[in-house]
């Protein structure tokens, strides 16, 4: 299926001199540690905790609705560091998810409702599927399919997985468009 | 033979495809590399598929197609193509899913050579013996072959639908009378409840089970949760009773204990002493604690019968195999791979294509005949 | 929406009739053929461990048994455990000043399992070294396993001598078809207890089993003391330490990760690559790449008009040209029996095709055992026919719709489009680089009852341009019409004319 | 309940931005970050010392159906050291000490939740029934373990965090002396 428009209130999102489209109803914490690449989509309420340390995302990110990205801890042995979060190009992070990886790859499509744990490394080209939940330290090859919870690989990704997510984030993109006021 | 050697360098992969679990691995190792569900996830709907539940052939070869694959690719981790595999099938195997199998191995999966082996027989390789009353309790039934000097007597074989499923039917029907929504429950939960909850119980307390007033106390009762939202009680009753299935008679007076005694019947009146004495249970149902013992009390049981008084047996003897019971056959299928039977008694893929059918029953038979 | 997620409601029919989204269908060019995931024959390309990410080299991952050696999985709940620094434990507990050595130990981070639970020392190695167990019965195994072995050689020589003997009618008679349960009967009529004879000329053979009389008991526990079911193992933690399944949680090992794979696919009929992967697992981009997705147009729904039974409705459909040439799309009318002309036409140039089932190279001797190390030819499936049923008709456009070629920097650019192409006004609604969107009407069959999941179908020509040159002189690429048969799965019907 | 009562304890980070609602109570080193939601409907609720609530966590007091009498207003006591990861939802009438609700997950008002447990992510607990102590609920089936142990501390992260957060956010003034 082709994608449909989708419309948002122009007055409810601010976009940046790169084609960033960030909705005020957002909760970016630390915004001074937060890089969006250009062309990302935070949509209405969701949460990028900046404050803890910095997050980095790539081009034609899509930041869904509640969907909470969180830099993760780790414990050393003279107290607790929060490590930076990177996220590649092309990576859809869906509603209501919370993302505490330590790196997300590029063409990364993660679904609704997900708990990515902390530390985890999702590779290139993986998809995870709603509902999931990664135990802390999952490191996700690229070209998988994970799900359920725990999430284990349940299966392949097609080897254009990487040009399907970079038509499917661009024309996200493309048709998240303000609501035409008539 | 240098040919040779070179190919027992090869990693030959033994499948056994059970109803309910296949037990996969390598031929000259001691266990299977994974004992897995035999279902696939269906890419339609991406729901499990039991590959039991095929609904015809065509069907049954994409369920093999695609188990297979998975074996291949996410277990064994090379390529079947031009290599051969062992196949561990019932005796009693439907003529409709072996002849598949070996299609699917043959056609998509191009393996070089099939060598199918009689479960029952090579089971017993894993003692180093020749004969004995072989039972196999799996999913859907449980078969008693008698194999006497390396042959299964197969004339003498007995059958009866006591297996895993009906124990789960079972033990479905039992926790009904104390829970609701139990009929909901996927069988896996149920699975689940018979492994960690039930157990073959006693000959005495089993005839308490049936009692109004038992004069025993019955095992302490188990709260099972389901899920984070629910908990059913097994009660200490349905904990003995579930099993008691494979051990009382049905309508033709038949159970586990008379399958075994009747299959002894059927042999040449010398062996049947030998049979007794050598009794190789296998199958994953055998494994629950309190199965032999009571097999056992059973047997005596039914000796005190009028049908099997003749049989003058005085005692019953258990093999221990030196594995887990639920994969001794795959084992005996990984001790043969390993010889040279192999490359003498396998099935090609010339001579498959070109006769385009599979032989029945190919067994060791012959391999035990020649040396007279 | 895509392929990434959501249901897959176009559907190309591939050579083999299997219906498949675009992204998981390949094009060999050298058949001019798509292929997909059951046609081809996969191949293991290279061993990595999904954890750590490292390659092993092929005969590495065997002697590990498809296993990482550092990597270890939960035995509680199979995800990849943790190494964490236990309290450094003081190298002398008498001295406090003496310096604290790191320990380690293995920790699951989803249950919380950790190899302290079982009673596991600490290492003082990062990763490793955790002890592995043997199989308790391998002596006696290896014994027997030898024993056979050395049986079934004998008995091969044996036979070799006979051969030689007599031509071995009656062997070849019970190779055929199988001894009947009469023949055993005969043969268990045999003398009892004769000694196998090579058994008896073998002196270093091992003791067969001896049955016991005694059985282990029902342990007596079971009936007296109340179940802890945290404690008793499920039949998934049970089956994942094959060796001794253990029925208790203080019996868990940590388990070594399985290894996974990257994988190549070969054409089955032209033994070409249609797909090579990158040799580092991190790595997502493939040496050889025949994917559909870059060689055929791609369809996509744009909006159906509500479907009512006997009534035309209009479908719009996007067609996208991913190559570099220009291309022109024909729609045809579906032929659903799987000969369908097209498949003739262009397999023409393999008259191997009809004799698909005669294995390939049928030599005297038995040549799998001789050819191993080599690859032998594949053998072709034949071709099924499409399961699918269409209940709509689709109006066949007279015209055709000519796409531009995929151009990157377009995505880029805003302004209008270069091309000018005299279009069908009727057929193409809407233009965009190599995007064109086309008006079809369909109709849906008569009779069929409310909510029907409707389907219509098409044969999509489009011409494809090859550009390897099959000579030197020969600098033109080739252009070829190729035929696709398309399924479109359109909704529910809402109601009737 | 429509009046609020906030009373936060000195050495308590509490972030402006989080939605408390009732009367509440908040210990000594209890980290409360933005967008966690405590709802006190059915009465007060009182939270001990060093607990970690983060983001979009919701706690709720509210009585099941067939418990609600109107003669004594419960109170919802939660123990120190309990951690409510990021979108957990708790409404267990009683919690003890050295807790932790991982992400998602869900604890309903039948739920008594000892010492020492952790809900894993994603679980939802909703059977009437107490908690053992350590024990350890994951998975999809919410499966039931129990831990040799209680988890660890996260006075480290705690410390990490309290001298960061008032970097960024405004804190909520503590109104209580110990």
């Amino acid at each position: 299926m082709e994608l449909r428009e989708i419309n948002y209130n122009k007055n409810e999102y601010v976009e940046t001199a790169s084609g960033n489209k960030v909705c005020r109803q957002t909760v970016l914490c630390g915004s001074q540690n937060i890089i969006l690449q250009g062309k990302v989509i935070v949509q209405a309420e969701a949460i990028i905790r900046g404050d803890l340390a910095n997050v980095r995302t790539g081009r034609y990110c899509i930041i869904s609705k509640e969907a909470v990205i969180r830099p993760p801890y780790k414990k050393f042995s003279k107290g607790v560091a929060f490590f930076p979060l990177t996220m590649g190009d092309h990576v859809f992070v869906g509603e209501r998810s919370v993302v505490s990886a330590a790196v997300v790859g590029s063409y990364v499509y993660i679904g609704k409702n997900c708990v990515i744990g902390r530390r985890c490394i999702l590779k290139d080209c993986c998809l995870i599927e709603d509902n999931t939940v990664l135990a802390p330290e999952t490191v996700v090859p690229p070209f998988t399919r994970y799900g359920g919870s725990p999430g284990t690989n349940i299966g392949d990704l097609p080897e254009c997985q990487a040009d399907l997510m970079v038509d499917f984030t661009r024309g996200y993109y493309q048709h998240f468009q303000p609501t035409k006021i008539i | 033979m240098p040919i040779y050697e070179a190919l027992s360098d090869k990693l030959t992969v033994v499948l056994d495809v059970g109803s309910a679990y296949t037990k996969f691995g390598f031929s000259g190792e001691y266990a299977p590399r994974c004992i897995i569900r035999s279902e696939v996830r269906c890419k339609k709907t991406n729901t499990i598929r039991r590959i039991i539940d095929y609904e015809n052939q065509k069907d049954l070869y994409d369920l093999l197609v695609d188990f297979v694959h998975v074996l291949y690719f996410k277990y064994a981790l090379f390529s079947p193509k031009d290599k051969p595999i062992v196949v561990v099938e019932s005796l009693l195997c439907p003529t409709l899913f072996r002849e598949t199998l070996a299609k699917v191995l043959f056609e998509h999966y191009e393996i070089s050579m099939l060598l199918m082996l009689p479960s029952h027989l090579v089971g017993l390789s894993t003692l180093g013996a020749e004969t004995a009353l072989v039972l196999d309790v799996g999913y859907f039934e449980a078969v008693a072959i008698p194999v006497c000097h390396g042959l299964p007597v197969i004339h003498a074989w007995q059958a009866l639908p006591l297996g895993s499923q009906i124990i789960h039917n079972n033990l479905r029907a039992l926790l009904n009378s104390d829970n609701t929504g139990i009929n909901n429950l996927p069988e896996s939960v149920i699975e689940d409840i018979k492994v960690r909850c039930c157990f073959v119980t006693k000959q005495k307390r089993a005839a308490q089970l049936s009692v109004a007033k038992p004069e025993i106390t019955f095992a302490p009762e188990v709260k099972y949760p389901i899920g984070g939202s629910e908990i059913i009680t097994v009660s200490g009753k349905v904990r003995e009773k579930v099993y008691e299935i494979l051990y009382d008679e049905d309508n033709d007076h038949l159970c586990l204990s008379t399958m075994l005694l009747d299959a002894i019947t059927k042999v040449d009146i010398h062996l049947r002493n030998k049979l007794a004495e050598n009794i190789l249970l296998i199958g994953g149902t055998v494994m629950v604690p309190g199965f032999k013992a009571r097999l056992k009390e059973e047997l005596h049981k039914q000796l005190k019968h009028d049908r099997y008084k003749k049989l003058k047996i005085s005692s019953f003897k258990f093999h221990t195999p030196p594995c887990k019971e639920n994969y001794t056959a795959w084992l005996g299928g990984a001790i043969y791979g390993a010889t040279e039977l192999l490359s003498m008694k396998a099935l090609t893929r010339e001579k498959y294509f070109k006769e385009n059918r599979l032989p029945d029953w190919p067994n060791m038979r012959d391999n035990f005949r020649t040396n007279n | 929406m895509a392929h990434v997620v959501g249901p897959e409601v176009v559907k190309y029919a591939c050579t083999c009739g299997l219906l498949k989204s675009i992204s998981s269908l390949y094009f060999c060019r050298y058949c001019c053929q798509l292929r997909c995931g059951f046609c081809v024959c996969h191949e293991v390309d290279s061993h990595f461990c999904g954890k750590c990410c490292e390659n092993l080299p092929s005969s590495e991952a065997r002697l590990k048994k498809n296993r990482c050696g550092n990597c270890y999985i939960c035995p509680s709940c199979q995800q990849e455990l943790s190494t964490r620094i236990g309290s450094k434990g003081p190298s002398n507990p008498e001295d406090p000043k003496s310096t604290p050595k790191k320990m380690y130990y293995l920790s699951c981070l989803y249950c919380r399992w950790s190899s302290r639970d079982v009673g596991i020392p600490d290492q003082s190695a990062a990763t490793g070294g955790w002890p592995d167990r043997e199989n308790v019965n391998a002596n006696r195994l290896q014994e027997i396993i030898e024993m056979y072995k050395a049986m079934v050689l004998a008995e091969k020589q044996q036979k070799e001598k006979d051969k030689k003997k007599q031509r071995g009618k009656y062997l070849s008679y019970t190779d055929r078809t199988g001894v009947t349960a009469a023949a055993l009967r005969k043969r268990i009529g045999l003398p009892v207890d004769i000694q196998h004879s090579l058994l008896k000329a073998k002196p270093k053979e091992p003791e067969p089993a001896i049955a016991k009389e005694d059985v282990e008991d029902l342990p007596e526990e079971l009936l007296t003391k109340p179940v802890n079911l945290t404690e008793v193992t499920t039949i998934e933690q049970r089956l994942l330490q094959i060796d001794l399944q253990p029925t208790t949680v203080e019996k868990l090992f940590p388990v070594h990760k399985q290894l996974s794979i990257k994988r190549s696919l070969r054409c089955r009929s032209c033994e070409h690559n249609v797909s090579k992967p990158e040799y580092n697992p991190n790595s997502v981009k493939f040496k050889i790449q025949l994917f559909a997705y870059y060689h055929v147009p791609e369809i996509r729904i744009v909006t159906v008009e509500p479907l009512r039974a006997g009534r035309p409705s209009e479908l719009i459909i996007k067609f996208t040209n991913p190559t570099q040439h220009q291309t022109t799309i024909t729609i045809l009318s579906l032929v659903l029996s799987g000969d369908e002309n097209e498949v003739k036409e262009e397999t023409g140039d393999q008259p191997s095709l009809p004799q698909e089932k005669q294995p390939p190279s049928l030599s005297s001797q038995p040549s799998s055992l001789l050819s191993l190390s080599s690859r032998q030819p594949s053998i072709t499936i034949k071709p099924r026919p499409v399961s699918q049923e269409v209940n709509a008709d689709v109006a066949i456009p007279s015209s055709k719709v000519i796409l531009p070629p995929r151009d990157d920097a377009a995505e880029y650019d805003d302004s209008g489009d270069t091309h000018n192409i005299q279009d069908d006004p009727k057929l193409v609604v809407w233009r965009k680089s190599n995007k064109a969107f086309v008006k079809l009407l369909v109709t849906p069959k008569q009779g069929l009852a409310l909510n029907t999941e409707i389907v219509a179908g098409f044969t999509m020509q489009h011409i494809y341009t090859n550009t390897i040159a099959t000579t030197v002189e020969n600098r033109e690429p080739d252009k070829h019409d190729h035929n696709i048969r398309v399924f479109l799965t359109l909704g529910n019907l809402v109601g009737f004319d | 309940m429509s009046r609020n009562s906030i009373k936060i304890l000195q050495g308590a980070l509490v972030c402006e931005e989080s939605k408390l609602r009732g009367d509440i109570t908040i210990g000594t080193g209890t980290i409360i970050h933005p967008s966690a939601t405590i709802l006190a409907e059915a009465g007060p609720i009182i939270i001990g010392d060093c607990c970690l609530i983060e983001e979009q966590v919701k706690i709720i007091h509210r009585l099941p159906f067939d418990q609600q009498d109107k003669e004594n207003t419960p109170v919802l006591i939660i123990g120190s050291h309990n951690v409510f990861e990021v979108d957990c939802h708790v409404e267990a009438p009683k919690i003890g000490n050295y807790n932790v609700f991982e992400s998602k997950s869900f604890v309903g008002n039948k739920v008594t939740v000892t010492n020492g447990c952790i809900i894993g992510a994603g679980c939802k607990v909703t059977q009437e029934q107490i908690l053992k102590e350590n024990v350890i609920i994951y998975g999809h089936d919410c499966h039931m373990r129990e831990g040799l142990d209680r988890p660890g501390l996260q006075t480290l992260q705690m410390e990490t965090l309290s001298k960061m957060l008032p970097n960024y956010h405004h804190i909520r003034k503590p109104n209580k002396k110990n």
